[in-house]
């Protein structure tokens, strides 16, 4: 039993850490919050520079060639951070789809840029409020153009690529494909939304020409695959975000007195505390085990990815909002960096799904006659 | 049981009634908009004056209040109906409330007959806005360990410090503040009590951010703020007796029922369409949530029902009333981050233009958080609750009978 | 406004708390717990002689002819004091079904019955585990006769007249059928179940003599409407015996020592005895809007009895289980009496049906074009 | 990461897997039963003490400790593939844990040479059984307020007063025992420690019926017990130090994963068919809730999995493990109570053979509430994770300088 990282990947956690915490404090993330930048983008570079986005990028396409348990525990500490980088879209999301699913072609035209951090990359898969279906999407693609309307897409405004979830015209399935953003037939709004540390977008497809990524009509597929993967990496982005929170919300309740005592000692904070502390336990040894099985390709992936998704979101949200309860009066003030949490918290919670979808997924993976 | 008026009720009601439909100036929604935007808070400002003076003319600024003190005499139930009834039209609310409902009957109960004579009248009518200056930085739900000091200068006090959550201070005309005379007596003995002229050289305002990016309430700091003793509120040293009568009123007038019938929530819910294409409200997992909410809500509204009917018998309501505060906010945190777990990744948009019911879920959960700490915390509430309904024991006071400036601070 | 009791039903409730507080403490109900008799009939007796079997009988039938807010006010303190006693079958369901449906026969031969305690009634509603459903229903009547078994029946082993749901085998529907169980064809046999205070049967009917109770085929209507006006009882049950056991838990909170204080001066058991309260008050201002509806027969009756009925139950489950964990050891005794709290919480919870199927009918009415 | 043996434990377990194949006795299912019910314990305890001392024989009845003491010298990890190993067959269980985990593991730690020599063994072997004299009815989860009196009489003491909850003393040749031998002084100072034969005149023994009907625990009553003072363990006054031993040992003992995987739930959703004919798996509301109660069981089994690698390497677990039963406890009655719901008007029915799963859920449902309690109540392990894993501050403390006998008890 070793149901662990090894001390190379805590060391290279600790790195991470470290770096995040020199280079990108909360005040590097209100700068983006207020609207003086539109992401964080010395981080970025700074990121590319020790290989992060090409962690798990093979070297001949530019990348470290590393295995997904190294980019887990840089999720975590992004997660921690609350950096505001397109981490998770360009490296879980679009980096990814051209891994698994990318012609030669494509894997060397984009990978070197996606892993160098000179190109950023999207997924665009939602068509507004509610969940996407495969047999409802709107965006369609045929005779090499895509049109429709994807929102929101998350770091739609930074995107030099999108992955574009769409009807495919001829097969009658759904495709995934590749825009180049630059293409002056793309048009990208930025949109409001609950966490502006994270900017998103509404893009509108014009007959902009794009390529397939992977069969096409085999989309749908490739996409859920996807997202399972990247669900055990936002897990971990989400586990570090809750305990970041946890820990605010202990030092506060520390050092904050009142009937002469720390805030600390009273059992209504004690015990809500206790609680944070419980859920994120669990969520982390559920995300370690999505780790497992995400760096084995096993066969549990599927259940692994959604128990983590569940439990992280839940982990996050819930120390994010009592973090603000914790803090009382002053945690609802702008100026704390309480807010930064629940936000982003929410973001999480969102992108990917919602825990109602994924509870579903977890479910249908019980349903399975193995399982369970 | 039913849940007519009584004859008297029905009578008063009808007078109402008649006197708003008479009197209630135009209805346009522009000027309804603005009444509570703080961009134009002058011009709505100013409205809410001309509005005020008119119910303080008809009685009905303070239907409670004695005839003498220019109110009507009247029942809290005929205060009820009143609101009631006015709450039908769109009129300039808010401005007086505090003023109304904490200061002004702090003043009457312990100021001097010139007091009362001077302030009661411009404040009823809308002339002079007032202020509660309570809460600090470091003194939230332990309000007693509030720290802005008070010192003796011949007959003036002196004021340094700072105060927050103070609404409406920017346009205020006259405070209420409790300060820290003597700091080397035991917490609750060393609190003096004033009213001031908010314009006095060395008080400044300024508007906090909120997370959801509102200013509804300022800090306002102290610098060498002189203030008369004749200003003085109580004797020296009485300021947390005095401070009890302002919060006795500010807890008569909380427990209203939020959001109790959930129309947001159950109209998405009827219009909205799960992934499998059916509709949510076919969904037993939102019907069971819709359910568990809606059970919670009615409960609160018919909570209140009950204390309307004390009320119109003549009796006091007691402290159940932070019941309704308690449950209602986490409710509509919950609620509303299932709506937006419902619009899966599109539920983070705030834009009214592309979000279910023009973004009214993102709103209120980013609203939400507030409502569980202002006008008492959650836990706080639990605690009067435990303790003054139930009749459980205090928690352990160590601050009790230490002198103020020896207690810890962690500073 | 005038949403509470009147003075007469106030004191008639007083009256009926302290006859019960006399004649059935626990000592009465743990008599029946243990064996030593099938439910306290002297208890029975006396509430004969004041008429309480009888409250919204008319006096044409023996009864007191009084409304349904002295029913309720009743109801809360039988919930009160856990009588074990077969009230809600014989009064709610029986001697309601006969009042609705009954012909002037049936009235006349059982109301009086029923009225003076002589006889006791029963519904005999449920096949198993899982909700009875109207086109799934075993047990058949046909040519005037019942057969089939039903399973469990409350209060079955000490039934005089069953009111049974069956399958109607001329219309198809469902039919309300009234069996004398006297007759030698009915069979009941004892259940274990989690609450012995109250006994429960399997009941199985073999050709027996039954008469339709109200238009054949329309029984589902019936048991519908008779179901919302017993959950409005129930609910006043319910909330009588949460506030036993809320009180239950304070007065120990308050006996109780430990690390030199009294338990509840701990915030852990205050802030969970304040959510009882507020549990409570929410579900008795609920149960008190479905007596109002009950009493008026007003058009909002299935709204209200399903939001009486879902807080009410989730308040008593929740004030009996919490009653136990702030006995903490002791609680978890036979000696003490959180288990029969907790015991009588989970029958009420699961007669007539769930939480789970009123949050159903709630919706139901929600769904409705006027309502909301 | 993975989940596979290291070498060494690999070889281990081989060893362990070979040596059971060869020594359990016979896996016929009634004896099984037999062993658990406490109708048959003498026959059952019979069984056990034969299977204890062939475990002993072999050195696998105390893997953890010295070979001198009998033990293998072995790892926490070695033990944990014991366990595991040996749970795989039906061999009988849960009499000597308390001796062997709590008990002689004190005696070991405070004992003398003599005793050591005297007791080790016999318990080992189970030849001797031994129980754990700790909880009073007035003294649970305040453990130091404990009341049992033992008074110095010459080279003995005498022993008055009552012991709860305790497992096995019915069976128990001799028990450790936690008693105040000088109530004016504050409680933790007053406290004195001692083994004794649980055949002492003056022992007298009598089961607790617990809600479930069953009887696993005792109350013991002591009557003038007299109890020499060689027995003592620890100095006088000294009874805290030595419980707080016990305690530890009782700790890396607990952390047991209470159905992590809901075999018995999961089985029941599958096959249970809803009001509208649909099957129960296919409600969102069954799914919902399945979905969050299984992503805690496996958050357990994890968070095990990860306390098992600390062990594997070397590292001692600390008070996570605290966790565990915080949340399996109302996980189990929530999720027992809502299966339940799903059966309806049937949920009431404990019959096995009238009820879905043989009765397990009202079953679970009944058992649940003591889970939250014995072992530390939800409240107790809140305040531990609190105090000790995030490092805040303790509750208040009234009663840590006053004499015992003048602390409030409400008596």
């Amino acid at each position: 039993m070793n149901f662990d990282f090894s001390n190379e990947q805590k060391m290279l956690k600790d790195q991470a850490r470290k770096f995040l915490q020199d280079q990108c404090s909360s005040t590097v993330v209100r700068q983006v919050l207020e609207g003086e930048m539109e992401y964080a983008s010395h981080v970025w570079q700074e990121m590319a520079q020790m290989g992060w986005q090409g962690t798990c990028i093979p070297e001949a396409y530019g990348g470290a060639g590393l295995g997904y348990l190294e980019l887990c525990v840089l999720a975590e500490e992004v997660g921690r951070s609350l950096a505001p980088i397109p981490f998770s879209s360009s490296v879980y999301l679009a980096a990814e789809a051209l891994l698994s699913a990318g012609s030669e072609a494509q894997k060397s035209h984009w990978l070197p840029k996606l892993s160098s951090g000179e190109a950023i990359g999207v997924l665009a898969l939602a068509e507004g409020a509610g969940a996407p279906v495969e047999s409802h999407l709107q965006c369609q693609f045929s005779g090499g153009q895509l049109t429709g309307k994807k929102m929101p897409v998350l770091d739609g405004p930074l995107a030099d690529v999108a992955i574009v979830v769409a009807k495919d015209g001829e097969t009658g399935g759904v495709s995934l494909v590749l825009v180049d953003v630059a293409d002056s037939s793309v048009q990208t709004e930025p949109l409001t939304t609950v966490d502006p540390t994270r900017p998103q977008a509404i893009m509108t497809f014009n007959n902009t020409p794009a390529e397939c990524l992977g069969a096409p009509g085999k989309g749908w597929g490739l996409l859920t695959q996807l997202f399972n993967k990247a669900a055990v990496l936002l897990a971990f982005e989400q586990i570090g975000g809750a305990d970041a929170a946890l820990q605010m919300a202990r030092d506060y309740a520390l050092g904050r007195y009142a009937f002469g005592r720390q805030i600390g000692s009273f059992q209504a904070i004690k015990h809500k505390l206790a609680d944070c502390y419980i859920k994120n336990e669990l969520a982390r040894s559920n995300t370690y085990f999505g780790a497992w099985a995400l760096s084995t390709n096993a066969r549990e992936l599927p259940l692994a990815a959604a128990t983590a998704r569940v439990s992280a979101t839940q982990a996050f949200e819930f120390a994010a909002k009592e973090n603000i309860q914790t803090h009382g009066g002053m945690g609802y003030t702008w100026e704390f960096d309480c807010h930064l949490y629940y936000r982003r918290a929410k973001l999480l919670a969102l992108s990917l799904g919602s825990a109602l979808t994924w509870k579903n997924r977890l479910v249908d993976q019980l349903e399975q006659p193995s399982a369970a | 049981m039913d849940f007519n008026d009584t004859p008297q009720e029905a009578e008063f009601r009808a007078e109402v009634k008649a006197w708003l439909k008479a009197n209630v100036p135009d209805q346009n929604q522009e000027v309804a908009s603005a009444y509570s935007s703080r961009q134009n808070q002058a011009e709505a400002l100013a409205k809410a004056k001309q509005w005020q003076a008119k119910k303080a003319a008809a009685g009905y600024a303070a239907i409670t209040w004695p005839t003498e003190l220019g109110g009507l005499g009247g029942t809290p139930m005929q205060n009820v109906i009143y609101a009631d009834e006015e709450s039908k039209y769109v009129v300039p609310r808010g401005f007086f409330d505090i003023g109304l409902g904490m200061c002004i009957p702090t003043l009457i109960k312990h100021g001097t007959d010139a007091h009362r004579q001077r302030y009661v009248k411009p404040a009823l009518y809308g002339e002079e806005v007032w202020c509660q200056l309570f809460s600090e930085p470091v003194a939230g739900s332990d309000l007693a360990g509030i720290r802005t000091r008070a010192e003796k200068d011949g007959d003036d006090w002196i004021l340094n410090g700072q105060k927050i959550w103070t609404s409406g201070a920017h346009h205020a005309d006259y405070g209420i503040i409790v300060t820290r005379s003597d700091p080397a007596v035991p917490k609750h003995q060393g609190l003096t009590f004033f009213f001031l002229d908010m314009k006095s050289p060395g008080v400044e305002v300024k508007p906090i951010k909120q997370i959801s990016g509102g200013r509804n309430f300022n800090e306002v700091f102290f610098t060498d703020v002189r203030v008369p003793d004749s200003q003085r509120l109580g004797g020296v040293g009485e300021g947390w007796k005095v401070s009890l009568t302002t919060l006795m009123n500010e807890r008569l007038s909380a427990g209203r029922t939020l959001d109790a019938d959930m129309v947001e929530f159950i109209a998405m819910i009827k219009t909205f369409t799960m992934e499998d294409g059916s509709p949510a409200i076919k969904n037993a997992d939102v019907r069971g949530k819709l359910a568990d909410w809606y059970a919670q809500g009615q409960g609160l509204k018919y909570t209140r029902f009950r204390t309307m009917t004390a009320l119109s018998k003549g009796q006091t309501p007691g402290p159940e009333a932070s019941i309704g505060k308690c449950v209602s906010a986490s409710r509509s945190q919950d609620y509303a981050a299932f709506a937006m777990e419902l619009m899966e990744m599109g539920g983070v948009v705030t834009d009214p233009d592309h979000s279910p019911q023009q973004g009214f879920f993102p709103e209120s959960w980013i609203l939400s958080p507030a409502m569980r700490i202002a006008g008492g915390t959650d836990e706080i509430l639990r605690n009067i609750i435990a303790e003054r309904v139930l009749g459980l024991p205090g928690d352990v006071r160590v601050d009790k009978d230490m002198p103020f400036n020896e207690l810890p601070t962690g500073a």
